[in-house]
């Protein structure tokens, strides 16, 4: 596989930051568009950056970093349209982002107050899966569902290069090409899961894997947030128009560690990672604003103060964020009143109480 | 294959279930069914016959042959606002659909804080008896009633067929919904006006059958069969009560409690293998709660720790009235 | 889909008997090779003619019949070599046949004495795989031990139209892709499903599927014996050489129901039949033996005789099948002593002995 | 990260294992690895660090992220002469994997009359405590016991965790083989060459602790905790004997049975949910077996009848000291 993601990859800004045409994708974007994205990629970068060193001091369990997708993850986000449904993986920050989660919500799965995070139908964005897969077939039941309500809505499925070889995607691939289902399935091929290369997943290129099913696949610079958009954009425009399912592979690189207990190290060289550094996402945007007298130093300076605002007021938030209550691990365990929840409730309830007279918490400690 | 009955009144559990789902789609737009071969075949036991025609293709729907995709697309369906009832051809092929049904559909309430209800059945023709092949006469009831977020029931007869499938659908939870495929074609009155009246709400057993020297507690196929055992143990000069407990999970222990405090003796009931089957649940329930009262061990009898066996054999793989008179006796010996 | 298998089928015998010519792949054989074919075919069907009637006679719980895919079967049974392995699954009487599984053998698990049948190891031929799909993973994985030993030895393994949506066989694909394992995935699209048609599981034909995932993919003439003999013995021999995976899917026809448990007067209609029943896998053949003079009418009488003399005897030794005991049930649950099935043993035992003493078997008969 | 330990003698969990894998790809050409991430990284838990670097890819062999792929490929090399050891990588990624489980690797051996073993150990390193998202966190042994054809074991420490493995690799049955993740890093002394006598039979339960007035039964990560309950509990003037089952599938009813006809007593504790978790096994089995013993009813300490909670709220979910001391209470009330 060519590092370089060969030569179908659709790419419309090169990471020198150059605007190149392609036959099949092109996109008009002013020059506040253009500069919403630049802003989008900078503080979706900061977000993670800040979320990792929350991890470190010991404020989050776990972070799941998204270093080196933000084109990827915003150009798609920004394709989608508001009633569209998206369904996320557990990296997808920037997506959560373009769809108006708080980044505070996010950062709640990853502490450990909840399993969720945020609500869904307020955003048309699903709550993360980490089970790799089980995402891709709700997003076809989802569509399904369009489909019987009749609307010209669409829906975005992320997963990875790894999620590739799951069942449950490849069952996902024939429903929706059986159900000729408006969805899109959006693959962030980052080359790595943990700590497997793509090899362990494919021997040819991903976007192929579509052909299979009989739909199209595309695979698209995942570095470059223009081509990400134009190429989404399409595909959801063609599942909106009843053409079906298409694959978007975006072709990128995990430039951080799996998630925040990964050790790359073990598995792959620093040259690797140094040749994909040539290629950020941000770098290319930020040059081409620059060049093209589309955005200034003020503007570039303003992102900054907005991202670090953000990050401060992230760390704040995250701190005081509230562990939930033990009584807690029994809601919503069903919708409706279950006497086995009850009882098993009441003797939490009864065993916390009976503790509250004592002056410690328990005998043992 | 089964009869449709010919009086409105006479209901084989099949066209009870039938009926039922009927209802299910013209009361609700939203309640959409999804399976191998229900549309113009009507399901291989014809649970579905007649549905597709008469509500379409988007409503009753032949699904591609794979069940973790059935069960998978029927969250996202879920998700959009739609009721999926889905059915799994046979016991021994829901295990493809077990990570979405145990991961997604159980927990997906829970983990959205309330906010994404899975109203979701999942019909599956369970137990044996029927002389099928491998596969095709499991009892996995224990797996999901083990899981937390799934209701399971299981129905015995055709009223509480008609009535559960329907509160199965209504219900906001995730329902496994355990027909007992050899009781199918069993038939019984049923008043579809108040049916639901009269099977009450799904979350409690109901005694069968009254009696005073032990109670015998049982679910689905098993109540036709202890209901048989308690007649022969009448001839025998022997009172059982017969508790068809309906819920599996959650369980109604509180009836079968209060029969057990009045018996003092208690014999569970099921195909399914013995070991950590529904039985042992019950046991160490009742062994608790009625500490003081029992007068014997809870006798479990049940299906073998072994795979199911070919059919030749099977009759002696299941619990049939001799096996529940010796598991009586068994607990009458103390 | 065309229903006449489009333009890639591969066919090297047409339906009216004629001898045709494929660039790609060709086959000499000699006349005896090709009445040994025609043997096969015939004593094929009669078995399952045969085992049909003894399920309507009540001596079979069911039976899954094969009308209509004998030149499926037997082209890729001869295909495989002795020390190669093929994986059934609950259809393949004809491959059954030419691995030497005797036709009682599988009757043994449709009259419900056994849940196998045979030794697998004897006839390199695995036991009948209910549950839609499985058997493609246990393919692979025997590929990858016949990679650690080093023998050339491939793998044929079977499945139908159906599984093809089933997650097991796709990530079966992907496995055997990037294992390069030794595997011809043999697809018998018999263009149903018990009811649903071809269309329920795909919307382009599935001999493209491989193209997915990296491996080639050919549609054969399923009722073609000669051409399935052929496109299995070159995807065996790619497998053996070490270039991996290739789908082979033969174009065929359910012609008999699902299994006699099924009614397919619900779900389709007798035209279709009709249509498939001018492309009869036998027909063809005797018709391109008489013509060619590779056979006379003693070579065709014997064989029926030989067909009869077959069907009499499954029909015996079939009526002959003992019932297993009742403890057996117990048998090889574990291949080590295992206290908790002794346990249930000695109580199934001695329950059973209580018993004998009486004249009865039981209280409530 | 796991510490290899700088003494021969000094062991955690982790480096037993390693090391008991590291014997069986030594002792038998047939082991195969299998699993995600096992090989460079050496899987996240590096329960096989340095293993591919010494065997090779082809005996320690990172698979496509596929837990189905896996253990179905593993079903495959079985029927070719392997022993394949599948790691699922945690708990709650086992459930893609259920049908390769439940109606391949349990029944293989049965279903071909003895001629086609399954001797495949399927690693999981399962239960909470150690601060992870969602589905990492899980205690699914209960699904596994209830399946025939499948062993099921638990280490509860390095000593039993170094010759438990390789006992499970040597058995020609399935062994689902539960790792307790929180304690890999406990460490303890282990001799490598008396280790495989010293542990005795798989199948045996053990008394870690003795004692007069209840019995603690429990497995896995939960040994430490009832033993640290039981040494709070001496303080208290309560004698508990603690009983490690080892073996969840069979059980080991004699071992359990013999001391709570002494104790008279008995606590069985688990992470997993109560509700049909083995305890409800265990309580039905005692409760018949030690009918006339029992002086109080079975109590079971355990997970509740919800998902795994966030990790920030685990600690009362988990049975600890406290939960333990109060189930020894209950028992002690009667
Ligand atoms: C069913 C399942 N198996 C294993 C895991 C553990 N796991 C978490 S992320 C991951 C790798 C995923 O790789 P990929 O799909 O490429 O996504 P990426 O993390 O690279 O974004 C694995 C194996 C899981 N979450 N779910
Ligand atoms: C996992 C699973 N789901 C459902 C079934 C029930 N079933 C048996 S055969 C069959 C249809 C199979 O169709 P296909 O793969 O085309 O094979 P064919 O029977 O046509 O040879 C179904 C749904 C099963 N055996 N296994
Ligand atoms: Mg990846
Ligand atoms: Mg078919």
């Amino acid at each position: 596989m060519t590092a370089d993601g060969g030569p179908n990859l659709v790419q419309l800004l090169t990471p020198e930051g150059e605007r190149v045409q392609h036959p099949d994708y092109d996109i008009e974007l002013s020059a506040e568009e253009l500069r919403a994205l630049y802003r989008d990629l900078v503080l979706v970068r900061r977000v993670d950056v800040e979320a990792t060193a929350l991890q470190r001091q010991g404020e989050l369990g776990l972070w799941a970093q998204l270093l080196g997708q933000e084109a990827a993850q915003v150009g798609a986000g920004r394709a989608v349209q508001p009633d569209d449904f998206v369904f996320p993986t557990y990296r997808e920050h920037g997506i959560a982002w373009t769809r108006g989660v708080a980044p505070l919500q996010l950062l709640k799965l990853f502490r450990g107050v909840t399993n969720g995070g945020w609500d869904p139908h307020e955003h048309n964005f699903a709550l993360y899966t980490i089970v790799i897969g089980d995402q891709a077939l709700h997003a076809v039941g989802y569509g399904m569902g369009i489909q019987r309500d009749g609307t010209d809505d669409a829906v975005l499925v992320c997963f990875g290069d790894g999620a590739t070889s799951q069942g449950d995607v490849n069952e996902a691939f024939v429903f929706a090409s059986v159900f000729n289902a408006p969805v899109v399935f959006f693959c962030q091929n980052n080359q790595w899961a943990i700590s497997e290369p793509l090899e362990r997943q494919t021997r040819i290129p991903l976007y192929r894997r579509a052909a299979g099913f009989g739909f199209p696949g595309v695979r698209v610079d995942g570095n470059d947030v223009l081509a990400v958009l134009a190429v989404t954009r399409a595909a959801l425009a063609s599942a909106r128009e009843g053409n079906g399912p298409t694959l978007v592979e975006a072709f990128t690189y995990r430039m951080g560690a799996h998630t925040t207990s990964d050790d790359p190290t073990r598995y792959r060289i620093a040259a690797d990672v140094e040749q994909w550094k040539l290629k950020d996402p941000i770098e290319r945007v930020k040059v081409y604003l620059a060049r093209n007298g589309f955005a200034d130093h003020t503007f570039f300076e303003e992102v900054e103060t907005e991202a670090e605002a953000l990050a401060v007021k992230l760390r704040d938030d995250c701190r005081a964020l509230p562990d939930p209550e033990p009584i807690s691990i029994f809601d919503n365990v069903y919708a409706t009143q279950n006497s086995l929840v009850e009882s098993e409730r009441t003797g939490l309830r009864d065993y916390l109480a009976s503790f509250s007279d004592t002056a410690h918490a328990g005998r043992g400690h | 294959m089964p009869d449709g009955g010919t009086e409105m009144a006479v209901f084989t559990m099949a066209k009870a279930l039938n009926a039922g789902l009927r209802r299910a789609l013209e009361d609700d737009p939203k309640v959409v069914l999804m399976g191998e071969d229900i549309g113009r075949l009507g399901g291989v036991f014809r649970i579905t016959d007649g549905l597709q025609k008469d509500f379409g293709e988007h409503r009753v729907v032949d699904m591609p042959l794979a069940e973790s995709g059935i069960v998978g697309t029927a969250v996202g369906l879920a998700m959009r606002g739609y009721r999926p009832v889905v059915e799994i051809q046979f016991d021994g092929f829901v295990y493809p659909a077990f990570d979405q049904i145990v991961s997604q559909v159980a927990k997906h309430h829970a983990r959205s804080s309330g906010r994404t209800p899975m109203p979701i059945v999942i019909r599956i023709p369970f137990g044996g008896g029927i002389g099928a092949v491998e596969h095709h006469s499991e009892s996995p009831e224990a797996y999901f009633a083990h899981t937390a977020g799934l209701r399971v029931m299981s129905p015995s007869n055709p009223l509480d067929a008609y009535a559960m499938i329907q509160q199965a659908i209504a219900c906001p939870d995730p329902v496994v919904f355990m027909e007992p495929k050899r009781r199918y074609w069993d038939k019984a009155e049923v008043d579809p006006a108040t049916a639901l009246e009269a099977a009450g709400p799904f979350e409690r057993a109901r005694v069968v059958r009254p009696g005073e020297h032990a109670t015998v507690a049982c679910y689905g196929p098993m109540v036709r069969t202890c209901l048989e055992a308690a007649a022969a143990a009448e001839d025998e000069g022997r009172s059982l009560e017969v508790v068809d407990l309906r819920s599996l999970s959650p369980l109604d222990i509180t009836t079968l409690a209060a029969s057990v405090q009045r018996t003092g003796r208690l014999v569970v009931v099921h195909e399914a293998p013995v070991f950590l089957g529904l039985g042992a649940e019950i046991a160490a329930r009742i062994s608790a709660e009625c500490f003081y009262h029992l007068q014997a061990p809870v006798i479990r009898v049940g299906g073998y720790h072994a795979p199911y066996p070919p059919s030749r054999v099977e009759e002696h793989y299941l619990p049939d009235l001799d096996r529940v008179l010796d598991g009586v006796d068994r607990a009458l010996s103390y």
